[in-house]
């Protein structure tokens, strides 16, 4: 039927396209969207090789990684709120006050 | 029977530690009495303990307690383990430690009353104690070597304790150093046994079938024993302030009194005593060593008295008297008694430890003033610590039937008898202790004199002369007591019986002993008795005649022969030789060679070279901080990128399973 | 032909189901507008719709007319994806959620395709989960529409149903993980059969074996706060705070006219009878029968309540003010009749209709509770609705999990 | 060509174009929604493994609550298109690169590990719930634990970021 690689492969290209969305998005939002599609996608992987190997652990570490995911979409939509409040602006490109 | 005390013999060190933490910790913030609570209860507790603990020892009957708790250090066949033991010897040492150190605590409550660092003062004291205990208690060398070291460590503080004065401070650091080197001996003499016997566990040394099989090393053949008997030796004499390095002992007065008798009188300065008596196994193998043990003692008893004479800080003069007296002690350990070394050890702690404290009450009455040439005719203004000081006084001159003649006496008597290294050793070494008890008499008294009697020399209206409070004359008179009779467990030798302590201390020292023949000794010890009693009258009216009966005497006297006055007002300019010979040219050294080149050139060279690069590399790195969080996104991403380069493309003769790195 | 049809006769009967759930819904939905109005307004001393068909029946009928031929304005600056997409979204999903529900225990007595078939379109085995995940997703439909409209009163509308429907989902999830630990099963049809089980208190069959009767711990708390959470989750008074008219005129569908509007409309009503499955299912035993299986004589149960309300009807209408009235009402009164002899007569029938006449039954129940509430209570303040789900239903709900599995260790389930 | 693969396909096209979607679409919500395509149609994958439980899972909490909690937010802020500033000059030119990198690295891994697993073909019965809360509360009860602990730290700090400090 269907081989894991497959599942391998669809999870590198959603990881890869988290990636591009993690550069190239300016509205922090986004970006923090883009972190949960690469999270999404080592899910995948995770559940195909618990999958092929047979057991379970793989699965549980999907629950972790939600668990995690959860808290930290939690912190950090308050840092957004905070950065929207402080700087009226969503751009990561205007809160640069770390230069030399 | 049950023996919990001594099945948790740790607890007696424990106490005081805890008690020292807690007071170095929180004591600060606290208010004096909590601080006196837990200090001096620390102290009462661990000496109950200590009583409880003899207790079930003797319950238990006698022979030897020896308890492994945990391992310390374990290399190889090498294990230094937390043990305590306790036998005897431990017994008496445990007893004089903690009961006199617990009296000590309550005479400092007053003492110091009006001191600062109050809570820093207890603190030290406890731990002390704490080091001390280790050091009696410990079952081998390395643990009593961190005792030696501890309390070291605490005298050095506790000298120190003023630091403000530049004096003390100096006397503090003088005490480390010249500890530090007979430490090193010390060190060296152990190392030395062990590579001899393969352990440093005292039992383990002591009944090695190494040892039995030991040739004893007749006298001037040199063998690893005497090498390291005197390499022990070595550090006793740091400790214990005998020549060549006692010259720290008389500047340690510059601590407050209390720490001078319980350190300084009492108890640390006697763990060289202690050490010796404890290798007294090792000591008979050597004869040599033993030979020269006591030769330096004696030596350092006749020297110091010497000093003594002339000495005007009452504090000084006692310091004197504590080390001619603890050259008593090694004198006997040389000659083989011991038993007596220890017994005078123990008397010694009473009544010297009841001296400092006296003179401590005297200062104090005095408001602080220390030189006897301003003081006088206070017999009738303190009248308990007059008391008391005299009978300490007449206990360390030896005058029937106080603690201090017994001990001295038997003392004598060893050296009389003792064969080592030919009769005329021994004829030699006791004529040298008996002048070193006239002149023990006539220094102690003259200070009795010029403190009690004549007419005042001090000003009323600066002074105004007040007794101590009972929290320091209550030890004082305890003190007193123990004094008095402390002696009378060898009494009955004279009437025929045996000298208890001596049979008390026998399964310690066993065949150690080479006490003569009883017959020979029953022999002499009435007319050596009588000889040494007579000594030390005619020292004490001496004193008498020359400080009461012509007040302007002594003067002349001084007059008459300045030569040697001044070389004994100036302590036979030891520490100007010292300072010449050893002092100046490690000054140089260290500061030409050590710090200009060493220090600046290298270290300081290296740290600050290091530095600068590392500015250097950061101001070049830093334009990489663009603030901008997309640089930084990319920047995470080429760090994933080597990540999953290094993890997959590693270049291996086989592709890797992807599971295999997933796992 | 035939073989195509017997080949994939799974696929087909599943369409064939989805369009009939569809249709039945639809009127059910309908009908149950009828019905909370009629009832509402008797709850209020009114006599509700009684202009359009006798006893105002076809009312439904004119209101879906109105929806449809309604002008259908779509306000400037939308976002008009978003827009368009949140009435479907909420619609399909509420749709979807009752295809998780089985309607019956048995198949239907006769073969089709030669197919076995039961009354419920998928029968996942984490039913239960699959419908909270339904649920879960339905919150978009409301935040979307309401952010959508680009205008105040819906956005306020969708942000406070966000809110309000995670804070009771929390509540909803936890309060029936009770039920779940008892019947040791996500399946709705498992956990059914373990309440069949289940002996209940005094060990009588029955209504007293149902879970907020019988099992380790009656599940009374755990049926509180679901049924209290699933109102909020359904947005219904008293929680109807998106919708609230007195501060957000209609809330989230503000912006929304004619057939949109029926989207959210028919979808409150359809997640409204979800719900009301669910308890029934959860609770009260879904399919059986409070009866103890014993006592065989309430089979006929159906046929006694249908065939004297059909002759109720039928007395009823030949009274009828309108001509319409006395032709149609009898013609119903005697359609009832006619079912309830007809369940008398083919007992295999009547079997098999028992399941559903009692599920039926008991969500018809909930539904009447449903529409009583709002008739009877006022409407929480924001503020309220908040601390009471954070504060009262989530604790609640929490305690009541904790009980259980004490029961289930300490009872030795 | 049998169902399921087909079935996998249209899943994992509908995923990809989610991802797809989500870089080109402009406003924060359009990319929220098509996350959650991507996340639906994940879940649908973990079915098509039989990870039944997980799939409910991905969906009531990652299509439930947190992408309801960005979608909120974004409502919240009102954010609106996000301005196509370009300060940083080395996202403009590294970007695809480094993702295309990152692809291909890892698609490359799998497909040169000679790991029999890899062509292990995902069939079999489903994984049974039942055995995965037994592992979860056996052998990773600590870690199950921990994230509690890091549960309520999360909401601690959400609050305190959030709430607005009034003087």
């Amino acid at each position: 039927m269907i081989p894991t690689s497959y599942y391998l492969v669809l999870s590198a290209i959603l990881f890869g396209l988290g990636v591009v969305a993690f550069i190239f998005k300016r509205n922090v939002i986004t970006i923090f969207m883009s972190i949960e599609l690469m999270l999404n996608a080592v899910n995948l992987a995770f559940v195909a090789f618990s999958r092929a190997l047979g057991q379970l652990d793989g699965q549980v570490f999907v629950l972790f990684v939600i668990v995690v995911a959860a808290a930290e979409a939690a912190v950090g939509l308050g840092i957004v709120i905070l950065i929207a409040r402080n700087r009226q602006s969503l751009n990561v490109e205007r809160v640069d006050l770390l230069k030399l | 029977m049950p023996t919990p005390m001594l099945d948790y013999l740790w607890i007696i060190p424990l106490l005081p530690l805890l008690g020292s933490a807690t007071n170095g910790l929180l004591g600060g913030k606290w208010p004096k009495n909590i601080v006196n609570l837990v200090a001096v209860g620390s102290t009462g507790l661990s000496f109950a303990c200590a009583l409880e603990a003899v207790r079930e020892f003797f319950g238990k009957g006698q022979g030897l307690v020896h308890k492994e708790f945990f391992d310390w250090i374990v290399a190889g066949n090498f294990r230094a383990g937390f043990d305590l033991q306790m036998d005897q010897l431990t017994v008496v040492m445990l007893l004089v430690v903690t009961g006199v150190g617990w009296l000590i605590h309550i005479y400092s409550m007053g003492y110091m009353a009006h001191e600062g660092g109050y809570y820093r003062f207890f603190s030290y004291l406890n731990l002390f104690m704490f080091f001390m205990l280790i050091l009696i208690l410990g079952a081998n060398y390395v643990l009593l070597f961190v005792g030696w070291e501890g309390v070291g460590l605490c005298s050095y503080l506790l000298i120190g304790f003023y630091f403000l004065r530049k004096s003390a401070a100096d006397a503090g650091k003088k005490a480390f150093i010249v500890n530090r080197i007979g430490d090193f001996g010390f060190m060296l003499g152990m190392f030395l046994l062990f590579r001899a016997f393969h352990t440093l566990d005292f039992q383990a040394i002591f009944t090695s079938p190494t040892l039995q099989g030991w040739p004893v090393e007749l006298s001037g053949h040199l063998g690893t024993l005497t090498f390291a008997c005197l390499l022990l030796f070595m550090g006793a004499c740091g400790k214990s302030a005998q020549l060549p390095l006692y010259v720290w002992l008389p500047d340690a007065m510059e601590g407050p009194t209390p720490v001078s008798a319980l350190i300084h009188a009492a108890t640390m300065v006697t763990a060289g005593v202690y050490v010796v008596a404890r290798s007294h196994i090792l000591f008979t193998h050597a004869p040599t060593a033993m030979l020269v043990v006591a030769i330096v003692g004696c030596a350092t008893a006749f020297f110091a008295a010497t000093i003594g004479l002339v000495q005007t800080d009452i504090k000084k003069v006692l310091a004197y008297s504590t080390v001619s007296q603890l050259g008593y002690m090694f004198l006997a350990c040389g000659v083989g008694a011991f038993s007596a070394g220890i017994f005078h050890l123990m008397t010694h702690a009473f009544f010297k430890a009841l001296l400092f404290l006296a003179a401590g009450s005297v200062i104090h009455a005095m408001g602080g003033e220390q030189d006897m040439r301003h003081m006088g005719g206070l017999s009738k203004r303190i009248k308990w610590t007059y008391r008391t000081m005299l009978t300490a006084t007449l206990a360390i001159a030896g005058i029937p039937p106080l603690a201090g003649f017994f001990s001295k006496d038997s003392i004598l008597l060893s050296a009389f008898q003792s064969e080592n290294g030919g009769a005329n050793v021994g004829r030699v070494l006791y004529g040298f202790g008996l002048l070193t008890a006239l002149l023990t008499a006539f220094y102690m008294f003259r200070l009795i004199f010029l403190t009690f009697f004549g007419e005042q020399r001090y000003d009323e209206h600066h002074v105004h002369v007040h007794e101590s409070p009972w929290t320091m004359l209550g030890p004082l008179v305890i003190l007193a007591v123990l004094s008095v009779i402390g002696g009378w467990l060898a009494a009955p030798s004279f009437f025929g019986g045996s000298d208890l302590f001596a049979n008390f201390l026998a399964p310690v020292f066993g065949g150690a002993e080479s006490a003569g023949t009883e017959a020979a000794a029953r022999a002499l010890e009435i007319p050596m008795a009588v000889v040494a009693v007579v000594t030390a009258l005619i020292g004490i009216f001496v004193a008498f005649w020359l400080y009461l009966r012509q007040p302007g005497k002594p003067e002349a006297l001084a007059k008459s022969m300045h030569g040697v006055y001044t070389t004994l007002l100036n302590k036979y300019y030891v520490d100007e030789l010292y300072a010449a010979v050893v002092v100046q040219p490690l000054v140089w050294l260290s500061t030409n060679v050590l710090w200009k080149v060493a220090d600046v050139g290298a270290i300081d060279g290296a740290v600050n070279g290091i530095a600068s690069g590392a500015t250097a590399i950061g101001d070049a790195s830093r334009h990489t901080q663009s603030g901008n969080t997309r640089s930084y996104a990319v920047w995470v991403v080429v760090g994933a990128i080597v990540v999953i380069a290094v993890i997959f493309f590693w270049p291996t003769t086989t592709a890797k399973p992807v599971i295999g790195m997933v796992r | 032909m035939t073989s195509f049809l017997y080949a994939n006769a799974f696929l087909i009967i599943t369409l064939v189901k989805i369009v009939l759930m569809l249709v039945i819904l639809l009127t059910v939905n309908a009908y149950l507008t009828w019905f909370e109005r009629k009832l509402v307004a008797h709850i209020q001393s009114r006599w509700g719709p009684h202009r359009v068909g006798p006893h105002g029946l076809l009312q439904p009928l004119a209101d879906g007319a109105k929806f449809l031929l309604k002008e259908d304005p779509t306000p400037a600056g939308v976002d008009r994806f978003v827009y368009f997409l949140a009435p479907l979204l909420s619609l399909g999903l509420a749709m979807t959620s009752i295809a998780i529900i089985p309607f019956g225990p048995d198949p239907l007595p006769w073969l089709i395709l030669g197919q076995k078939v039961y009354l419920g379109i998928a029968d996942l085995n984490i039913g239960i989960l699959g419908l909270f995940a339904i649920t879960a997703l339905g919150v978009y439909g409301i935040a979307l529409a309401g952010w959508s409209s680009n205008s105040k009163y819906p956005l306020m509308g969708g942000l406070r149903s966000s809110a309000q429907m995670i804070s009771y989902e929390l509540a909803m999830t936890m309060s029936v993980v009770g039920v779940l630990l008892t019947a040791g099963s996500f399946s709705l049809r498992d956990i059914i059969d373990a309440q069949k089980n289940a002996h209940g208190i005094f060990g009588w069959q029955g209504i007293f074996s149902w879970s907020i009767f019988a099992g380790p711990l009656p599940q009374i708390l755990g049926f509180f706060c679901f049924y209290v959470a699933a109102i909020a989750e359904t947005n219904r008074a008293p929680f109807d705070l998106p919708e609230a008219e007195s501060e957000l005129v209609a809330g989230f569908h503000t912006e929304y006219a004619s057939f949109k509007f029926a989207m959210f409309f028919i979808a409150e009503y359809t997640s409204m009878i979800t719900v009301s499955c669910l308890c029934s299912i959860l609770f009260f035993g879904g399919w059986l029968s409070p009866f103890p299986p014993s006592w065989t004589f309430t089979f006929y149960l159906p046929s006694l309540i249908l065939i004297p309300s059909g002759l109720w009807v039928i007395w009823d209408g030949l009274r009828y003010e309108t001509i319409w009235g006395r032709l149609i009402l009898p013609g119903i009164g005697a359609a009832l009749v006619a079912i309830g002899a007809a369940l008398i007569l083919l007992p295999a029938l009547n079997n098999f209709i028992q399941g559903p006449f009692w599920l039926l039954s008991k969500i018809f129940v909930f539904l009447f509770v449903y529409v009583w509430m709002r008739g009877t209570l006022p409407r929480f303040r924001y503020d309220q609705l908040m601390s009471f789900g954070w504060k009262l239903l989530l604790p609640v709900s929490l305690v009541n999990v904790v009980l259980t599995a004490g029961a289930i260790l300490w009872r030795g389930y | 060509m049998n169902a399921p693969l087909l079935v996998f396909f249209v899943l994992a096209a509908l995923a990809v174009g989610g991802a797809v979607n989500l870089i080109l679409q402009k406003h924060p919500i359009h990319s929220a929604l098509s996350l959650i395509v991507v996340m639906v149609s994940l879940a649908g994958l973990y079915l098509l493994m039989g990870a039944e439980f997980v799939a409910a899972v991905q969906i009531i909490v990652y299509g439930g609550a947190i992408m309801v909690l960005f979608v909120f937010v974004i409502m919240l802020l009102n954010a609106g298109i996000e301005e196509h500033t370009n300060f940083s000059k080395l996202a403009g030119f590294a970007g695809i690169p480094l993702a295309l990198a990152v692809t291909g690295f890892i698609a490359a891994a799998v497909a040169r590990s000679n790991d029999a697993v890899l062509s292990v073909s995902q069939t079999g019965a489903v994984a049974p719930t039942k055995e995965l809360s037994t592992l979860l509360f056996r052998e990773f009860v600590y870690p199950f634990e921990l994230t509690s602990f890091l549960i309520l730290i999360a909401i601690l700090g959400a609050i305190v970021l959030a709430q607005r400090e009034h003087s």
